[in-house]
């Protein structure tokens, strides 16, 4: 593991390509900042992540997983919305097998230019993860 | 300069890269043609690149155009000509078009720039920025807007002192001051006119005082407001600086109105003023906003549901349209309109007005065309020769028209029409 | 996995390289498995270093090119020219954003920015390892195409793609072309009738070769894809012979244009049916039109005084459909102004509920108010009355315009102004699976950037079937169909993405649920040596990825977003 | 109670010259801008919508068109160019027709012919008399000063009080306004104070009061020339004052009628664009009044008049023509029902607020 | 060319000179953003409170205010109790 004193958590964040990517894009184009532990994978669509990429993030030492998801925006059709929403429950079935708190897995939608809300979305996500995961150290 | 003039040769000239004569250009080129895009601005995407997001599906206005300009930009049988002009226009033969081109310089090589903004950092002169409607200033280099396409600096000649420093930190060394107007002669077998539409001066209505008040804005101002790429870092208002809470809508700002030469209905007044009222009330969660209107004109696909949704969210409807605007002291507007339904005259006040402007027409392809003219409406807008069988045609044959350049219109009607009109300039192409 | 790659980290003058420490990262890579090449650059974009990329391949002979710099949003399409310039495929190239996603936002924290930028180069260096070629699928298209309907904008589209010189196959179902138009008198804007305009049209479309015009028949099933779709068509039974002729048509692709259907009252919808003085919108405009003396005659009785009742089946509050249909306020007040031109001592009363001539339309309203039409607006809550007595009918109302004055009047006839509906007949839809919209119209992908094609490739939609239009909006919409349509397979090429799902056949236990997931019907049961597994239509399959999470074997990988390629992608951010 | 629509309404309307109102599509710009509109009292569009629908009896019973001063600013700004002021100015001329008994109102603003021939009539008769006195100089000084004393009072008792019950029928009786006969003492001052100041049009336009002041100075230099010529005889008396009062008075008269004209000539301002016949008629002849009488006491103070008695048969025809078919029958009528158009719209204020 | 690369500027400089009005103009802003950055130096301050320290128009301070956000000199602070006015203060 790295040397340096932890101030924050690792989040992983799953954005889509056309939709909350350019969100993320744009909030720092803006300047708002928000931990630098935040990593994105993009991906074309959220309904389209698999639990297991999210159990082996955690796994390997992510504390924490955000989906920005594509919300009604979605360019391949509305039913997006509902399935995202069955991966992230079907993740939180997992997690909870496995023991993980199932509250380190987020999801909510991000349109394209909502880099407030992604901001606030991480920003809290990383507080959480501090509070439950680092408190004691 | 006549014997300066280069010689180029393209399928098809479409003048203006707004959305319609973007849409336009792409389709042609996406069938083997091509395509000459001239647009006088330095950026592509016209008016809608710099909206806010577009009713009735409330997406953002960028993350639609910006795909479309950077296929326009990146195609490969499109060329772009910004801050160009067309100067005339003669039709030789059956498919064959002289256009007469003048390229201005933008004091920077487009292709060496990489947007870093170095020169905008180090340039001492600001100026008010007509990209945000001269709500915040500019330098005089300067990157047009974030999402300008070409993302490239600029020099604002006018306004520059000439004092080198942006050409001294520039690391590509692309500013160039030894610029000047190019021209060319175009050969072109068909020509589409996109050239869009103008927006209403209220300098034209003293009664409402624009201008005079600095709470009276315009649509266009207030859609640069709610951008996400926006003048101030909140919404406030111009005069004080102030977060507004009481915003009022007037409508019909210079349509329907005979008394300012301008009879008809703009299209998309009623529908914006909604879409920025529903996007206020999310963005200032307290305040009240109010929309006098003559008619509401919801009429599009999911407009009407639009409509409903907006009152729904609380967005308060007065039928009666605006008649005097007077200024109070601490910067709050009276409105002295009658509510129709009462029949009653009253004053209400608000900290901030919008007024609503509407679409003209575009006076600026009227003069190019030598030989066979142009014929435009009463309105002067270009003339449908064919409107129910054909609406892109115009009286001459082998010229057609896109967008608003015939008519107020939403973007999805802009686009249609650009569609309708590319599809004739490909028949065009394919038959002669 | 690709043994010789190439790493290029950009300072975007400064961009990045002032809150990244761009030297540190190409540090922290270079040693990374693969990497033969790690090189820092002003300007990663410029032209300049564009054409060093393109003599590194050569030299280092790379296979694999990773440049970090601004969003991909920006620059992907740029680098991945350079790449194919050099010769190697285009899909092979990995983007890593650090300058949206770590300079700019983190520009807080350098040494947080550094740390987080050298993540993000190796996670997309973990990518590029396994990014594979990928070329898109191509096939070989039919050069025809069917249009479905023939009204205006069926007949426009046609007449479009026929001067494009490709072969067309227009459909009607009825015995004659020009739908609805072809029913009406003059027409607003113009005032050329409905009937000369469908002649003049029809007229063009004869001129053609390569246009087929099949009245009286029904498209009754359709197969394939776009590109190659097999269409069966049925001649509609004829009572003269008791043979239902089909015949099949291969066309690439179809352009729907089926219309609408315009709404019917109900039975006691202000009358309608009880009084035979209350008639609808189509309705009056035939009588008006055929009628030629020198007043107007409706059962024999002397029409002077007509009430129009506007939105009757549209803006319903009730009902079920809530949208406007955009062309009756026009349509009546073209319609009067031009009854009030043609016979003697005609008055008009408007009972609406706010005018909606939009545009150029205006100029109608203010001819129709000029020629003295009163326009009385009702509230939503309270519609007219209207009431028979004494042979005599009269409308009660309550004027919006008027402190909500009650008005009466007397009406030799009262017109209900009629919206336009969805067709009733869904069979065109269903047979398509086209999607439809909240209005029961069929629905476009997207209103603004595709607004005619629909999810369904190789589809799209013209004229009203898509929405309430006018005829010049109609006939707008169908040339855009046309020339979407044709530009796809005008090459008598058809390519699609190649990122697509794919389905290891040895995993697969065919459950359905992938089927049931995804939303372009791109899967299709197959049995393959023996074993009923699902397969992807590659030409339909879109590449949401929709159907890899619902896979219980996990059996679905969506092309470069493997399983192997993002763990590794985790690991490397994580490490 | 529900009203009955007659569209019929708007052509007999535009008789009285109303143009264009119909193009009317209600925005309320005219009402909203007009400066003497108030929540209580909000017009002119409620007018033109009357107007359209055709709804005689809420126009009859309406005070609300001698409410309005007529500066324009409605028409100026109306988006459609309906025209509210002129619509308003016709009404008041429809309203006019409504309240004389005799009919006669109505028939000289619908036609032009009748109007001429009542003039060549009354000149006729004129000549007719003045043969008779064998065109004697002060046999027909002193019957023409007779004249103006009696037609004074026999226009007032005949056509003006009748009418003017006629109009208090309509505005109060019938809407069944309330209203005890303390009311109607109390809003008394309303009446003169609005016959001889027309202060209201001073609120009309606020930025330019030339037209009110004009317009104040023509009503008393109008109505004590009459006092003069009438009462003080001032063609007959010997008086310096009164013979210099009579000039001043004359003066005026004539003079600011002669800016009105020209006003109209050069059509300046909205409220100048569109006028009728019987808006000549009445500035004309009113500039007619003052010039001949004036020039009458001249040729009598030059001692001219007794070669040129064609001087006072001219003053004496504009002079019979004005008070017998102008005052009782066209404009000069406004005068006085505007006034009492704002004294009975105070009553009924009164009664309102008496309401509740 | 006549002119070396990076000194155009000076080449359009000595051949047609620099317009009046950029000169005004870059001159007025100047004074402006000094006379704004200076009473920013005491301490946070809202619109209304430098509007009347600087004698200048509300809308002025507005508009040359929010150029120097967009322009980096400038930073927003905190907003009053009210919600009706934010302060500003000197970024750094």
């Amino acid at each position: 593991m790295t040397s340096f004193v932890k101030k924050n958590a690792k989040i992983l964040v799953f954005s889509t390509e056309k939709i909350s990517d350019p969100a993320i894009d744009m909030a720092g184009l803006l300047k708002l900042h928000y931990p630098p532990t935040v990593y994105t994978i993009t991906v074309p669509c959220s309904s389209g992540i698999k639990p297991n990429w999210i159990l082996h993030a955690f796994e390997k030492g992510f504390d924490g997983v955000f989906i920005a998801a594509d919300g009604t925006d979605c360019v391949f059709g509305e039913s997006c919305t509902e399935k995202t929403g069955k991966v992230v429950a079907m993740t939180h079935e997992k997690m909870k097998q496995n023991n993980l708190d199932p509250a380190r897995l987020r999801m909510a939608a991000l349109c394209s230019v909502c880099s407030d809300a992604f901001v606030r979305q991480v920003r809290s996500l990383n507080e959480y993860l501090i509070k439950t995961r680092y408190s004691e150290k | 300069m006549e014997e300066r003039r280069k010689k180029i040769e393209f399928d098809a000239l479409v003048i203006g890269a707004g959305i319609a004569g973007g849409e336009t250009a792409l389709n042609i080129a996406n069938n083997g043609y091509k395509v000459l895009l001239v647009e006088k601005d330095h950026s592509i995407g016209g008016k809608m690149i710099l909206l806010s997001k577009v009713f009735p599906t409330l997406d953002c206005a960028a993350c639609i155009t910006t795909p479309k300009v950077s296929e326009i930009a990146r195609h490969p049988n499109i060329t772009v000509f910004t801050e160009s002009e067309v100067t005339s226009i003669v039709k030789k033969t059956e498919s064959l078009f002289i256009a007469k081109i003048t390229k201005n310089p933008r004091y920077v090589h487009v292709e060496d720039c990489t947007a870093c903004q170095l020169c905008e950092k180090a340039c001492p002169v600001s100026v008010r920025d007509e990209y945000q409607f001269g709500l915040v200033g500019r330098k005089a280099a300067y990157i047009p807007f974030s999402i300008a396409n070409p993302k490239a600096a600029v020099i604002d000649l006018e306004q520059c002192t000439l004092c080198g420093a942006c050409e001294r930190v520039c690391p590509t060394h692309c500013i160039d001051f030894t610029m000047e107007t190019e021209c060319f002669e175009l050969q072109v077998k068909t020509v589409v006119l996109a050239t869009g539409f103008q927006l209403f001066d209220p300098l034209k209505i003293p009664r409402f005082g624009y201008g005079k008040y600095k709470n009276v804005v315009t649509s266009m101002q207030m859609e640069r407001e709610i951008a996400p790429t926006r003048p101030y870092h909140t919404i406030l208002r111009p005069g004080d600086g102030k977060i507004p809470d009481q915003i009022a809508y007037v409508l019909c700002t210079g349509s329907r109105d005979d008394s300012v030469g301008n009879p008809v209905c703009s299209q998309v007044c009623c529908m914006y003023s909604m879409k920025q009222a529903q996007l206020l009330m999310g963005a200032l969660p307290m305040a009240d906003i109010t929309i006098y209107y003559i008619d509401i004109r919801s009429f599009g696909k999911g407009f009407e549901e639009f409509y409903q949704q907006a009152k729904d969210m609380g967005v308060n409807f007065v039928k009666g349209k605006i008649g005097k605007i007077s200024e109070k002291e601490n910067g709050n507007l009276i409105l002295r309109y009658e509510d129709i339904q009462e029949g009653i005259v009253k004053e209400a006040e608000h900290d901030m007005v919008v007024l609503s402007v509407g679409m003209l027409s575009n006076q600026s392809v009227h003069q190019i065309f030598d030989g066979e003219m142009l014929q435009f409406d009463s309105l002067n807008f270009i003339w449908q020769s064919d409107l129910l069988g054909s609406p892109a045609k115009t009286n001459i044959d082998g010229v057609f028209v896109a967008g608003t350049a015939s008519g107020p219109m939403d973007i999805p009607d802009s686009i249609l029409s650009a569609g309708s009109a590319s599809s004739e300039a490909i028949s065009y192409l394919i038959q002669h | 996995m690709k043994k010789n790659l190439g790493v290029y980290i950009c300072h975007c003058g400064g961009n990045i390289s002032d809150y990244v420490d761009v030297e540190k990262v190409r540090q922290a890579i270079e040693h990374e498995e693969g990497v033969v090449l790690a090189k820092t650059t002003m300007f990663a974009c410029s032209d300049s270093n564009q054409k060093e990329m393109v003599e590194d391949i050569h030299q280092y002979q790379l296979d694999g090119v990773i440049v970090a710099s601004c969003s991909p949003k920006l620059h992907l399409v740029t680098f991945r020219n350079v790449t194919e310039t050099a010769g190697l495929n285009k899909y092979t190239y990995v983007h890593a954003n650090i300058r949206e996603q770590a300079s700019w936002a983190h520009s807080d924290d350098k040494e947080g920015a550094t740390e987080k930028a050298i993540r993000l180069v190796r996670a997309a260096i973990s990518k590029s390892r396994y990014a594979e070629a990928l070329y898109p699928n191509k096939f070989e298209a039919e050069k025809a195409i069917a249009v479905i309907g023939a009204g205006m904008a069926g007949m426009k589209a046609a007449l479009s793609i026929a001067e494009k010189n490709m072969s067309v196959v227009l459909i009607e179902k009825e015995n004659t072309v020009g739908g609805h138009v072809a029913e009406w008198g003059s027409l607003f804007m113009t005032n050329e009738k409905g009937s000369e305009l469908v002649q003049r049209i029809h007229n063009d479309l004869l001129q053609h070769e390569n246009i087929s015009i099949l009245t009286g028949t029904e498209v009754v099933s359709s197969k394939g894809s776009i590109g190659n779709f097999t269409l069966t068509l049925q001649k509609k039974h004829q009572p003269v012979d008791n043979l239902r002729e089909t015949m099949e048509i291969n066309v690439g692709s179809v352009v729907i244009a089926t219309g609408f259907d315009h709404y019917i009252p109900q039975r006691g919808e202000f009358s309608y049916l009880n009084n035979e003085n209350v008639i609808s919108l189509p309705d009056f405009k035939k009588l008006t039109d055929q009628s030629t003396g020198k007043t107007l005659l409706y059962n024999g009785k002397e029409i002077h005084d007509i009430a129009y009742i506007y939105c009757v089946g549209s803006r319903q509050s009730e009902g079920e459909n809530k949208y406007c249909s955009r062309f009756c306020c026009i349509s009546t007040i073209h319609t009067a102004i031009e009854t009030k031109k043609k016979f003697k001592g005609i008055r008009n009363f408007h009972l609406h509920r706010g005018i909606r001539t939009y545009g150029k339309q205006e100029l109608l309203y203010d001819e129709a108010l000029q020629n003295g039409d009163i326009f009385i607006q009702f509230h939503d809550d309270f519609p007219p009355e209207v009431s028979f007595k004494n042979k005599k009918t009269s409308l009660k109302v309550k004027d919006l315009l008027f402190s909500d004055k009650e008005l009466l009047l007397d009406a030799d006839l009262v017109v209900l102004v009629t919206g336009m509906l969805p067709r009733i007949d869904q069979s065109i839809g269903q047979l398509f699976k086209l999607p439809k919209g909240r209005d029961n119209f069929y629905n476009e992908i997207h209103m603004k950037l595709r607004p005619v094609e629909t999810v369904i490739d190789g589809i799209t939609l013209a004229g009203t079937c898509q929405g309430p239009k006018n005829i010049s909006e109609s006939v707008n919409s169908a040339l855009s169909a046309a020339t979407k349509a044709f530009s796809s397979i005008s090459n008598g090429l058809v390519e699609t993405e190649p990122i697509v799902a794919e389905i290891n056949g040895n995993s697969c236990v065919w459950c359905g649920e992938c089927l049931k997931a995804c939303p372009f019907e791109a899967i299709e049961q197959k049995e393959i040596d023996g074993k009923i597994i699902a397969v992807v239509n590659k030409s339909v399959c879109k590449g949401c990825g929709m159907c890899a999470p619902v896979c219980v074997p996990n059996a679905i990988d969506l092309i470069g977003y493997s399983d192997k390629e993002i763990f590794s992608m985790i690991d490397a951010l994580v490490q | 109670m529900a009203s009955k629509i007659n569209p019929a309404f708007q052509d007999k309307l535009k008789k009285y010259g109303a143009v264009n109102f119909n193009a009317c599509y209600n925005c309320g710009t005219c009402t909203a801008v007009c400066s003497l509109s108030t929540p209580e009292e909000s017009f002119p569009r409620e007018m033109v919508r009357l107007s359209s629908l055709g709804l005689e009896n809420d126009i009859k019973s309406s005070l609300k068109p001698w409410e309005c001063y007529y500066c324009g600013e409605c028409t100026e700004n109306c988006p459609q160019t309906a025209n509210p002021g002129e619509l308003m100015m016709s009404l008041r001329r429809w309203l006019t027709s409504v309240y004389d008994w005799t009919g006669l109102s109505g028939l000289l603003y619908r036609s032009v012919t009748f109007t001429i021939s009542a003039l060549i009539m009354v000149f006729i008769a004129v000549l007719v008399l003045g043969n008779a006195m064998s065109f004697q100089l002060a046999e027909m000084m002193h019957y023409g000063h007779l004249f103006e004393m009696y037609v004074v009072f026999a226009v007032l008792a005949i056509i003006f009080i009748p009418n003017i019950a006629r109009m208090w029928n309509f505005t109060i009786l019938r809407p069944k306004v309330k209203a005890n006969l303390k009311i109607y003492i109390k809003s008394l001052p309303d009446l003169f104070v609005h016959m001889f100041t027309q202060k209201r049009a001073r609120d009309c336009d606020k930025e330019d009061n030339f037209r009110w002041l004009e317009h104040f100075i023509l009503v008393l230099a109008y109505l004590s020339l009459l006092f003069t010529t009438v009462f003080l005889d001032w063609f007959g008396t010997k008086s310096f004052f009164v013979v210099v009062l009579g000039y001043v008075e004359s003066f005026f008269v004539f003079v600011i009628t002669a800016d009105f004209v020209s006003s109209r000539i050069r059509k300046a301002k909205a409220l100048n664009k569109f006028s009728q016949p019987s808006d000549w008629l009445f500035v004309i002849w009113l500039m007619l009044m003052g010039l001949t009488a004036f020039l009458v006491r001249l040729f009598i103070d030059t001692h001219m008049i007794d070669n040129n008695v064609w001087m006072y048969i001219v003053h004496l025809t504009v002079l019979a023509q004005w008070a017998i078919i102008i005052v009782p029958f066209g404009k000069w009528s406004h005068f006085l029902y505007r006034s009492f158009g704002m004294y009975f719209s105070s009553i009924k204020a009164a009664s309102e607020k008496r309401k509740g | 060319m006549e002119a070396e690369i990076g000194k155009t500027a000076k080449y359009l400089r000595d051949k047609q000179g620099i317009p009046e009005k950029a000169k005004e103009n870059l001159k007025e802003f100047v004074r402006i953003k000094k006379a704004l950055i200076d009473a920013l130096k005491n301490g946070e301050m809202t619109i209304p409170q430098l509007s009347e320290k600087l004698s200048m128009s509300k809308e002025d301070v507005t508009f040359y205010l929010m150029t120097l956000i967009k322009y980096g000199d400038v930073a927003v602070g905190e907003i009053d109790d009210n919600d009706e006015y934010f302060t500003y203060k000197l970024n750094k």
